[in-house]
């Protein structure tokens, strides 16, 4: 009688998302904090604009830095509400932790990229980037927001079970993320210039997969006693 | 002052004195756990 | 030997420096409750949170097993039914919508959820945060027997009901135990409990 | 038995403190005597990260065995003395840096490398700070342990290569190709070893200081 566990994920996915859309103050505040953020960054830089190589250098860590942090405001409340709120109870009783794990990581990911596509052709177009690479731009926005996406579940997870989530959340994701990032600005960058600059886009898939696995083994010993 | 030597000498004072400290932390636990 | 029986010897499980769970032991078997009572704070609900896998208890044993099959800590905490006044559901869902994603996640047809709604009163439509005290106690009761479980585990299972509340309650539990299910259940000293086959006081 | 160790100890470093200052050769390419600080820069530099691999493996023992305390309580104190060996490299490093390069910090890969572990394992004893109930610390503690394990390569292996390229300028590095002459090699590795062997004293120390200050709290363990 025990469901498939893509069923399972599948309606922890589906559930995350229809109470994201009835409260929709989760996906609003993401979006909001992302444009103001940019919005205000192209104003105080304005002048790079026109200033070519500048803006290929400078716009790939304004844009991951933004996504970071959007990500950090938002997205821990994925495991702290369910904690808070005592859902948690049922959801450990009704299901399996590897179905929760890819539940929420899928629904985290889908988040990021929410703010991915937001900020980034705004960011192209604020500063009138010419992107050489456009497939290599989409790779890296979708690796790195990958790395950010499984950091962030198994994170999350972690700090919903300790007290003051959001500032701890922070404390442990900036050194697990700060890899990814690196490789993900160098990758935005290639695909912005065409210069190519070593395999980044493989290291960075490589630790996607490293964080999604050690996810999927570590998971089970953080959501359960 | 400064030369080799003189190095050496501190760096060999800094290590024992170390390995003295932690040598009497050793027996301070000793105690302690023959306490129970 | 009954097919279904849990047994626990030695639970002790602390906070910090507060002991909230001393050397309880105590065994029951299908179709019996065992009735666990004591004072506020005296263990009762860790008792039941270790019973239900929620909790790791620092020292002791946990036997289980459900018609005939021993079940490890992981397997027994998705067997049982727990009725306990910390559970939630999703405030943004209605209480047929929380009763389908855990049909769904456990595997089990959308029927069942509709079955106890029915037979617990329930209307289906209303969101969980809308709903009164009294509807979340009968939507924990609706959750816990989704899956009829024999292995129950209930802290406080009457509070909040109403007469129609309980009696639907009653109804269903000895059901359950007709079936060869047991029960632990944790319930202040007045509460009357039928087919009791222990008791455990714990002191606190 | 225990005096007889931490003689041989005190003899085996005296031993590799001199032989640093006389014995081994300078290295090419380097301001004066500033080479010599590679005795202790890199073996501390080792030590700290086998430190954290440590606690990391502690930490899996802790999650896949019995959840004995104890394991727990080692990985713990391997991340504290881990700190404590990061925060020398560091010095010495920054110490170095200014010798050859004349600022105590430009951003050298490896100096980033280095940093952002001991900022991981700063969340790490965070987290532990964060949660209260002693098996929940543990057990979220350990993971973040686990965690570090894949990490750290990354930190290791893929930021240094990378130059940090937050830092868009790139950086001279001028010990990145170290020719190393048999005799340093010995000094180095007998340092290595000597500050492992010192570890590992400590690390048993804190260990028993731990349990010792466990069963207190529990009255009987």
């Amino acid at each position: 009688m025990s469901s498939s566990w893509a069923a399972e994920a599948a309606a922890v996915f589906v559930k995350d998302w229809r109470c994201e859309l009835r409260t929709r103050h989760a996906v609003a505040t993401l979006a909001l904090f992302a444009l103001t953020t940019l919005l205000v960054a192209s104003l105080v830089l304005g002048p790079i604009g026109n200033d070519a190589e500048m803006s290929r250098r400078v716009v790939p860590v304004l844009v991951w830095l933004i996504v970071l942090f959007a990500a950090a405001a938002g997205l821990p409340r994925a495991f702290v509400h369910e904690e808070e709120s005592r859902t948690a109870i049922a959801l450990r009783l009704a299901a399996r932790p590897s179905a929760v794990f890819a539940g929420k990581l899928v629904h985290i990911a889908t988040l990021v990229a929410a703010i991915e596509a937001i900020v980034a052709p705004l960011a192209v177009a604020l500063f009138d980037l010419r992107v050489a690479a456009a497939a290599e731009l989409v790779a890296a926005l979708a690796a790195g927001g990958l790395a950010i996406a499984a950091a962030t579940t198994l994170l999350a997870a972690i700090v919903a079970q300790g007290r003051g989530a959001s500032t701890l959340f922070a404390v442990l994701a900036l050194p697990v993320l700060l890899p990814a990032l690196a490789l993900a600005v160098a990758a935005t960058r290639v695909a912005l210039t065409g210069v190519a600059e070593g395999n980044l886009l493989t290291l960075l898939l490589l630790y996607d997969g490293s964080v999604v696995v050690a996810g999927f083994l570590l998971f089970p010993a953080i959501w359960n006693p | 002052m400064g030369g080799p030597e003189w190095v050496t000498a501190v760096n060999l004072i800094i290590w024992t004195g170390l390995v003295l400290w932690i040598s009497r932390l050793d027996r301070k636990i000793r105690d302690l756990e023959r306490e129970r | 030997m009954a097919a279904t029986a849990l047994a626990f010897k030695g639970l002790s499980r602390r906070f910090g420096p507060v002991r909230a769970l001393v050397d309880a032991s105590a065994e029951v078997e299908g179709g019996g409750i065992l009735s666990v009572r004591g004072p506020n704070g005296c263990g009762k609900s860790t008792l039941l949170r270790c019973l239900a896998g929620l909790l790791r208890p620092d020292r002791g044993t946990i036997a289980a097993r459900e018609r005939g099959r021993e079940l490890a800590s992981d397997e027994r905490r998705s067997r049982v039914g727990y009725v306990a006044p910390d559970v939630a559901f999703y405030d943004e869902l209605s209480g047929r919508e929380n009763l389908r994603l855990y049909s769904r996640l456990r595997g089990l047809p959308p029927g069942r959820g509709e079955i106890l709604l029915e037979r617990l009163g329930l209307a289906g439509e209303r969101p969980f945060h809308a709903m009164s005290s009294g509807m979340r106690q009968r939507l924990r009761w609706a959750f816990a027997l989704l899956h009829a479980p024999d292995i129950l585990l209930l802290d406080e299972p009457f509070q909040n009901f109403d007469a129609a509340g309980e009696r639907a309650a009653r109804e269903l539990l000895a059901e359950r135990l007709a079936a060869g299910a047991l029960a632990v259940v944790a319930s202040p000293s007045d509460v009357a409990l039928p087919r009791v086959a222990g008791e455990l006081l714990l002191g606190g | 038995m225990k005096r007889l160790l931490a003689l041989s100890l005190w003899l085996w470093m005296a031993v590799v403190i001199w032989a640093a200052f006389h014995w081994a050769p300078l290295a090419a390419g380097f301001k004066g005597e500033s080479s010599r600080i590679l005795f202790f820069h890199v073996p501390v530099a080792w030590v700290s990260f086998v430190a954290f691999m440590t606690a990391g493996v502690e930490s899996v023992l802790y999650l896949a065995g019995r959840r004995d305390p104890r394991h727990d309580r080692s990985a713990a104190a391997a991340v504290e003395l881990g700190q404590v060996f990061a925060v020398l490299a560091t010095v010495t490093g920054a110490i170095w840096a200014r010798i050859m390069w004349g600022s105590y910090w430009n951003w050298d890969p490896r100096q980033s490398a280095i940093v952002v572990t001991m900022l991981y394992y700063a969340a790490y004893l965070a987290l532990r700070q964060a949660i209260a109930d002693g098996p929940s610390r543990a057990r979220l503690s350990a993971a973040y342990a686990v965690l570090g394990l894949v990490v750290s390569p990354f930190l290791y292996f893929v930021l240094p290569r990378l130059g940090f390229s937050l830092h868009p300028e790139p950086v001279i590095n001028a010990a990145g190709k170290l020719e190393v002459e048999s005799r340093m090699l010995a000094v180095l590795t007998a340092s290595s070893l000597g500050f492992t062997v010192l570890f590992y004293w400590l690390h048993a120390l804190r260990r028993r200081l731990g349990a010792v200050a466990a069963r207190r709290d529990e009255g009987v363990e």
